[in-house]
């Protein structure tokens, strides 16, 4: 457990990334640029992921003689689990976007438009 | 803490056939959809040997990694019940498939349907709260594509709301998740829920506030359900009854496992850590739904948006039930999940048949359909007397169990009960309404509609169990009294039996 | 078998029976009537202080469920199961769209309602009656308006019960038991220490009965749902299943008993204010009924007018209030069902149920005519008939109490019920024969089987009152009160004095035999075609006057509406009508806010998502 | 023995009926013979209405059906049943059941025979005339029942020959002195309920052809006037039986029943007639309120009974 505010920066970045992501969904009408802001907010998600984990004075979380990972009883390694946690959100969010690329060319096909204003049917 | 670690095929077995599905759909298409009903059958009879014979509550251990640092599934009656109800639902399901689903991609039809079900059964069993995510991923992207198919535009353009809509809302629970885990090192819900306590309440508030957020998505409550009447519309009969069936379920497990389980302080009333009370929240928020889905349901001409409406009020009524946190507001809360899955999958499978004959979904087209099909009109009929809570049916136990509850706790759930009962007056209006129409008019034409027996089989079974927990409750009542245990008795119904030597703050 | 269950059994397998055969009409109209017939012969093997308990594994406790038999069951029972029979006998050659297998559900529900012992089976009971008799008024004649019927009834009658369903909880909460006697015996033991509490409690199971029987002022739904439901089913609406609301209040009337409540003229306040609002709903429907013009809507108001005599007995909770309350309920049940059933034989030969388009039927069906006409002089409580014994207590039970007031409107309500039948009987039954109906037929020989027993049933408890009220008298001395002397089958016993019902039966034949030989003996008459009366001297179809328009029935009593107007001006039906429509705008708004655009939902998520992180802020 | 008991009663009865027709017609005749005086002509002489009876009854007629038959005898056959009921002087032929109610349900039997017969012969102006009548009715009744309620309450019996019982003794015990309103409420009833003017518009005969009767010739008038008559003897025996200490024979109840009718007829003679609504309306206001009036009076007093 590493105290994560230190890395403001990245954590700056990683709200920033999130908000401009929300932004792009909130204001674009075109579904591209609806899909564009999904991704952006799952990068700032990732981004948020490995900052958890990180912070400038850390080692790195292996094992070895000369890296001790504990320190007068106190954790100084990188934690590892959000490395890992990462992997999978990015899978996920691939998967995920190349699902709406795909849902996305069906409503050009069907609808004949990109903007998600209308995508309706008549009857509400 | 008991370990049976073959229930590790409950997960496992689903998601395995799931992939496999395509090699068996280079053999026959109908092999494809066989292999479902297989599939989801073994998955109902496993369930309900561990039911049937008590085996219930155990951990299933990865890899010999004792929690919390191992991934461990953990079924207790809670998970046990929704198994079993999920994989009855899916079974169901899967059998009216083999009549339904003949047009299109079937076997990757068949493949995602399976891969839904079998992500649902993971995320009811997983004691991971990462791990929730991933299910709740596996599940998103397969009921997304299960959303999309079919032959009508309106099936891409809901399939794309719930897409952008769910995407937001698992972000928000991921933020939640990372945010507990910066706390506390841990994503193991034993072990969070024992050590809940030990980190800043203002942190806690804002995570409890982002998984809120985040599972109303999927648990369908208001502000966060926008695409549930473009989604159940949309979709094809069979997809609406999974979704409303089988989705939400998973959802509403999740929202109050976390709340209860993790975010839970004990006391005569469960409420949670930190700064406010989220089951208050989850409260106010549920019968904002109730009342929205009701209302909005009442000018509704489109029965299957109606059908749409209703699932988003029901479940209101479950986060209700659930948020009073006395053992018998979660038994009602259990008790009117399996009732409403049950029903309402039901109504949206006789819907897809009765469209299937060429009747349009309006419920001026319902007119005269006693005449055309009377085993249509009644098992319609009895669905819907049981989601408004009438006797024979077996709503009437759970909204009973809801209203014992609510008065039990008093305070201002008197008022939240009031509106729940008022808002039940409305849902009465419009079902009865379109029962009415099934059983008065004489129809312009009296085509008999001619079931065949494959989407029957569920359509009977379905009716013959709504009437059964009808009239013997405690088929239902006696699991879900042992799951209200689990959820409002955090220590000795969840964590202690997961981890036996945890110490809890 | 249990014969307790076997009431609940049998009309269930009846009922399941009737839904496999539902195709062949007179297969289930045949089952309908034995299953009624078979269930009363079970009643024969039941006796005051049967028990029937199981247990119940539900709330996470083992709930004690039961079935018992009071005097007050055995009565409403017998009464309730009788009139199915008679009815179901009838609609063996009905052709309406009644469906057998909901009557025989409902049949159960009220077998159950009538021995349920706890409030657990009682609400189970009680919502199984009304949603199968809410699906049977599905079936009317008109398809749009019986299905507004239907839905109006259903709302109320939902509404009622889950006030009901607000009112066991708090109860149970209270006593921690289901049981219906421990509960009122608790409510009657803290009456005079908390008396809003029980009041409020009362009151919300009161809201139910009230529904159920009609009682002002959820009187509304009655002529609708009467009006428009199917012709097999009424006379069971309204001579059966309002006398549940009678029931209900029944159970919790004792309660002022035995305690000290401040009492107003000798009668503890609830049960004033109680006995008030029958008052007012025997009046209102009396009122109402007369502006009508169709018939089944006039009887409808009628028949919940009845209730509000009930009531306003009932809630006296004397000796002889109580007696009358119970024998006006028996008697209603028997007038009213003859009343409707000729209503109905009549609309299914005619085929309309406006009054003011017939007229002059009583040459074409002269049985129905005299059974009709009986039945309306037994609603207008004339002796010798039923329905006399049963007004004339309940204006003794009444003016006892030095009640002048209420005994005033009902009196009132009596003389306006005149109105109304009178004219209902014009109407229909007299004036000119319009040669539209010059093929009607009289009803078939199961119809006339049917009123020939109605009419009996008339005198017969009509002459001999001691059949009904020696069973009333047990209910009485039940609830711990002194039931009324009786001395003889033929003897009715009020207050201020008692009536020998035959030795007025034997003046009134005597008088009417008199008559006839009078009649007979005087000049002779000739019988005259029905165009040839005074016309000054010319004949109507000079002046190209058909029937139709030579009959006086349309608005018959106009000239009262001008002094009823005020009366008028209270539109209880609007503001149910109204709110119904304020509730469905709201809906049209709320419906806006899925617009199907996935921006607007996300809008709504952050929206949300944010007002949580300010909310959490500011408790921060 | 209980078959001469019955054979004496029944002629006892014959005995009762004929005297109150007699009565009847006598009044009818003297009535019209006053109204003419005041009127300033000369009258038929007061045996008129015997003769018009005997007239009718000799008469052929037309008949439109058996109900119009039956009703007119329904119409005539409980009031004369009523009779049975009534103490007349000394003399009631079965006291056991003289409940005040009763009788009154009975002459609405009455009223619904003749109803059913007169509205049998299909003829618009008979129905109006029936239906004015019944609102009329719903006038009158008002008022009279707030007064039977009064004197059963007063007098704590329902029984008409105790209430005359309870009135033995002088001028000082009858009713009249003790529930002077409820007199006066009645009194205003009678005329109503007399059909007499200001509250004949079920009759007015140059309005709407007589109304009910309009249709009947011969014998049926004859049944009408009957009924009529045996109605009017009723009415106001009933009035005298309350109010007036019955009588201690049958000359002396003649008498005072003619005093009831002389008001009414003299009422009749001065004043035109009211539309409908306006009567039923006048019954709703003045007699009722003096009917309740003398009720609450009689409540006060003690007349609550403890049940």
């Amino acid at each position: 457990m590493v105290d994560f505010l230190q890395n403001w920066v990245y954590l700056t970045g990683a709200m920033a990334l999130v908000g401009i992501g929300l932004y792009i969904v909130l204001t674009n009408t075109n579904i591209f640029r609806i899909i564009v802001g999904l991704n952006i907010i799952d990068s700032g998600t990732n981004l948020f992921i490995v900052t958890i984990a990180w912070h400038p004075k850390s080692v790195m979380p292996i094992y070895t003689a000369t890296n001790n990972l504990v320190v007068n009883g106190h954790v100084i390694s990188a934690d590892p689990l959000p490395q890992s946690l990462v992997l999978t959100a990015i899978v996920i969010g691939l998967g995920t976007t190349a699902l709406a690329l795909a849902i996305a060319v069906k409503i050009y096909q069907k609808y004949g438009t990109l903007d998600v204003r209308k995508i309706k049917e008549g009857d509400r | 803490m008991k370990t049976y670690n073959l229930a590790a095929l409950l997960v496992g077995v689903p998601l395995l056939m799931a992939f496999s599905i395509p090699l068996f759909g280079f053999i026959s298409k109908q092999l494809a959809k066989w292999i479902t009903v297989l599939t989801l059958g073994f998955e109902f009879f496993f369930g309900l040997y561990i039911f049937l014979w008590h085996i219930y509550p155990f951990n299933v251990i990865m890899g010999n990694w004792l929690p919390p640092f191992g991934e461990n599934l953990y079924i207790g009656p809670f998970a046990t019940v929704l198994i079993i109800l999920i994989s009855f639902v899916g079974l169901m399901i899967s059998i009216y498939n083999l009549w339904s689903a003949n047009h299109g991609d079937v076997v990757h039809f068949a493949l995602l349907f399976l891969m839904f079900v079998g992500g649902s059964i993971g995320l009811v069993s997983t004691g991971d709260i990462f791990n929730i995510f991933i299910f709740m991923e596996i599940t998103g992207i397969s009921s997304f594509a299960l959303a999309a198919y079919g032959p009508e535009r309106r099936a891409l353009g809901g399939a794309f709301k719930y897409l952008v809509v769910s995407s937001i809302g698992s972000t928000l629970y991921l933020f939640g998740v990372l945010l507990i885990y910066t706390q506390l090192g841990t994503l193991n819900i034993a072990e969070i829920a024992a050590r809940i306590s030990q980190t800043t309440s203002g942190l806690l508030t804002f995570a409890g506030i982002l998984l809120v957020a985040g599972l109303a998505v999927e648990a369908e409550l208001f502000p966060f359900n926008g695409w549930v009447p473009d989604t159940y519309t949309g979709a094809v009969n069979p997809v609406s009854a999974t979704l409303s069936g089988i989705g939400s379920v998973g959802g509403v497990y999740v929202l109050f496992r976390i709340l209860m389980t993790v975010f839970g302080k004990d006391g005569n009333f469960v409420s949670t850590y930190g700064n406010i009370d989220l089951m208050a929240l989850v409260a106010i928020l549920g019968s904002a739904t109730v009342v929205i889905g009701e209302l909005s349901a009442l000018v509704q001409k489109n029965v299957k948006k109606m059908l749409a409406y209703s699932s988003m009020a029901q479940m209101g009524l479950v986060a209700i039930g659930f948020s009073i946190g006395s053992k018998m507001g979660s038994y009602a809360g259990v008790f009117q999940l399996v009732n409403h899955s049950i029903a309402k999958a039901m109504m949206f499978l006789i819907l897809g048949i009765i469209v299937s004959f060429g009747i349009g979904e309006h419920i001026e087209d319902m007119k005269g359909l006693w005449y055309k099909s009377p085993f249509l009109t009644v098992t319609f009929t009895i669905g819907s007397l049981s989601l408004l809570g009438l006797p024979l049916f077996g709503g009437f136990w759970s909204k009973f169990a809801l209203v014992d509850a609510s008065i039990q706790r008093g305070g201002w759930y008197d008022f939240v009960i009031a509106i729940v009962l008022f808002a039940s007056v409305v849902e009465a209006f419009y079902y009865l309404r379109i029962v009415g129409y099934m059983f008065t008019s004489k129809p312009t034409s009296t085509d008999k509609i001619k079931v065949s027996i494959s989407p029957a089989v569920p359509i009977v079974a379905f009716s013959i169990l709504i009437i059964a927990i009808g009239v013997f409750p405690q088929i239902v009542g006696g699991i879900s009294w042992n799951a209200a245990h689990e959820l409002t008795d955090k220590m000795g119904g969840y964590v202690l039996n997961v981890i036996p030597t945890i110490v809890g703050h | 078998m249990n014969s307790l269950l076997a009431l609940l059994i049998v009309p269930v397998i009846g009922s399941a029976a009737a839904a496999i055969l539902q195709r062949y009409r007179l297969v289930e109209r045949l089952i309908t009537f034995l299953t009624f017939s078979v269930t009363f012969l079970f009643l024969f093997g039941i006796k005051v202080g049967d028990l029937f308990t199981w247990h119940l594994d539900f709330l996470g406790k083992n709930l004690e469920m039961g079935l018992q038999i009071t005097p007050l069951s055995i009565f409403m029972l017998y009464m309730t199961i009788a009139f199915g029979i008679v009815l179901t006998f009838y609609n063996i050659s009905e052709k309406s769209k009644m469906k057998g297998f909901l009557l025989l559900l409902t049949l159960a529900a009220s077998n159950w309602i009538f021995m349920s012992a706890d409030l657990i089976s009682f609400f189970f009971a009680w919502e199984l009656m009304g949603w199968s008799s809410i699906l049977m008024i599905f079936g009317g004649r008109r398809e749009a308006e019986s299905r507004q019927g239907a839905l109006y009834y259903a709302m109320m009658s939902i509404g009622g019960s889950y006030s009901m369903l607000i009112g066991i909880f708090l109860l149970s909460n209270l006593t921690g038991t289901f049981s219906i006697q421990s509960n009122v015996s608790y409510l009657m033991s803290i009456l005079s220490v908390h008396p809003w509490q029980v009041l409020g409690i009362v009151s919300l199971f009161f809201v139910a009965f009230m529904v159920k029987s009609g009682i002002f002022p959820f009187h509304t739904w009655v002529p609708y749902t009467y009006g428009e439901a199917p012709d097999g089913f009424v006379p069971y609406l309204s001579s059966v299943m309002s006398k549940y609301g009678v029931y209900g209040f029944l159970i919790f009337l004792p309660l002022t008993l035995g305690t000290h409540v401040p009492t107003v003229l000798g009668l503890a306040w609830p049960n004033y204010v109680l006995l008030w609002f029958g008052s007012i709903t025997a009046v209102v429907g009396s009122v109402l009924a007369f502006m009508q013009d169709d018939v089944k809507k006039l009887f409808a108001y009628s028949s919940f007018s009845n209730l509000g005599f009930i009531l306003a007995a009932i809630a006296l909770f004397t000796p002889i209030g109580l007696t009358a309350g119970l024998f006006h309920a028996f008697n209603h049940l028997l007038f009213n069902g003859a009343i409707f059933i000729t209503v109905i034989a009549l609309i299914s030969k005619v085929g309309t149920t406006r009054m003011s388009e017939m007229g002059g039927i009583w040459q074409k069906m002269p049985l129905t005519f005299l059974t009709f006409f009986v039945g309306i002089a037994a609603a207008a409580g004339i002796p010798p008939f039923a329905g006399f014994g049963s007004k004339w207590m309940i204006f003794q039970a009444m003016i006892s109490h030095g009640l002048i007031f209420a005994t005033v409107l009902l009196f009132f309500a009596s003389i306006a019920s005149f109105l109304y039948l009178m004219r209902a009987f014009h109407a229909v039954f007299l004036g000119q024969l319009s040669h539209r109906y010059d093929n009607v037929k009289e009803v078939s020989a199961i119809g006339k089987i049917t009123e020939v027993f109605l009419l009996g049933a008339l005198i017969f408890f009509g002459i001999l009152p001691g059949f009904v009220l020696d069973p009333i008298n047990s209910i009485v001395s039940a609830f711990g009160l002194k039931p009324l002397p009786t001395s003889g089958y033929e003897y009715i016993n009020g207050f201020f004095s008692s009536i020998n019902m035959v030795s007025i039966f034997i003046v009134v034949i005597v008088a009417f035999i008199f008559g006839f030989v009078l009649f007979a003996i005087v000049a002779k008459h000739k019988k005259v075609p029905q165009e040839d009366n005074y016309t000054a001297g010319q004949i109507p179809q000079d002046w190209n006057l058909t029937p139709e328009m030579y009959q006086f029935s349309y608005d018959f009593y106009e000239p009262m509406n001008k002094e009823l107007a005020p009366f008028l001006k209270v539109k209880i039906d609007g503001f149910f009508k109204g709110f119904g429509e304020s509730v469905e705008y709201i809906g049209g708004a709320v419906k806006e806010i899925f617009t199907g655009n996935v921006q607007i939902y996300t809008y709504l998520a952050v929206g949300g998502l944010v007002i949580f992180i300010i909310a959490g802020w500011v408790v921060w | 023995m209980v078959i001469v008991e019955f054979l004496i009663k029944l002629a006892q009865g014959f005995g009762i009926g004929a005297l109150a027709l007699a009565t009847g017609l006598l009044f009818g005749g003297i009535g019209r013979k006053i109204m003419a005086r005041i009127q300033r002509r000369y009258g038929p002489p007061f045996t008129q209405n015997y003769i018009d009876l005997f007239k009718l009854f000799s008469k052929g007629s037309v008949s439109h059906g058996w109900a119009f038959d039956l009703g007119l005898v329904a119409g005539f056959a409980p009031m004369l049943a009523a009779l049975m009921f009534l103490p007349i002087g000394p003399f009631t032929l079965l006291p056991s059941d003289s409940s005040l109610i009763m009788i009154v349900y009975l002459m609405m039997m009455a009223y619904l025979g003749m109803a059913m017969g007169v509205l049998a012969s299909g003829n618009p102006n008979s129905a109006i005339g029936m239906s004015r009548a019944l609102m009329l009715m719903t006038g009158y009744e008002v008022p009279f029942a707030a007064v039977i309620f009064s004197v059963y309450l007063f007098s704590k019996t329902g029984y008409l020959t105790q209430i005359v019982a309870q009135q033995a003794g002088g001028f000082m015990n009858w009713n009249i002195v003790k529930m002077p309103l409820g007199f006066l409420a009645i009194e205003i009833a009678l005329q109503g309920m007399l059909g007499e003017k200001p509250f004949d518009q079920a009759i007015a005969p140059a309005e709407i052809a007589s109304g009910p009767m309009v249709e009947l010739g011969g014998k049926y008038l004859g049944f009408g006037m009957i009924q009529h008559s045996v109605g009017l003897f009723l009415e106001t025996g009933i009035v005298v039986d309350l109010f007036l200490g019955g009588a201690p024979n049958f000359w002396i109840f003649i008498a005072k029943q003619f005093v009831l009718y002389f008001i009414v007829i003299l009422v009749d003679a001065i004043l035109p007639r009211l539309r409908i609504h306006e009567s039923t309306s006048f019954f709703w206001k003045l007699p009722l309120f003096l009917g309740i009036l003398q009720a609450v009076i009689v409540i006060i007093q003690g007349g609550v009974l403890n049940v």
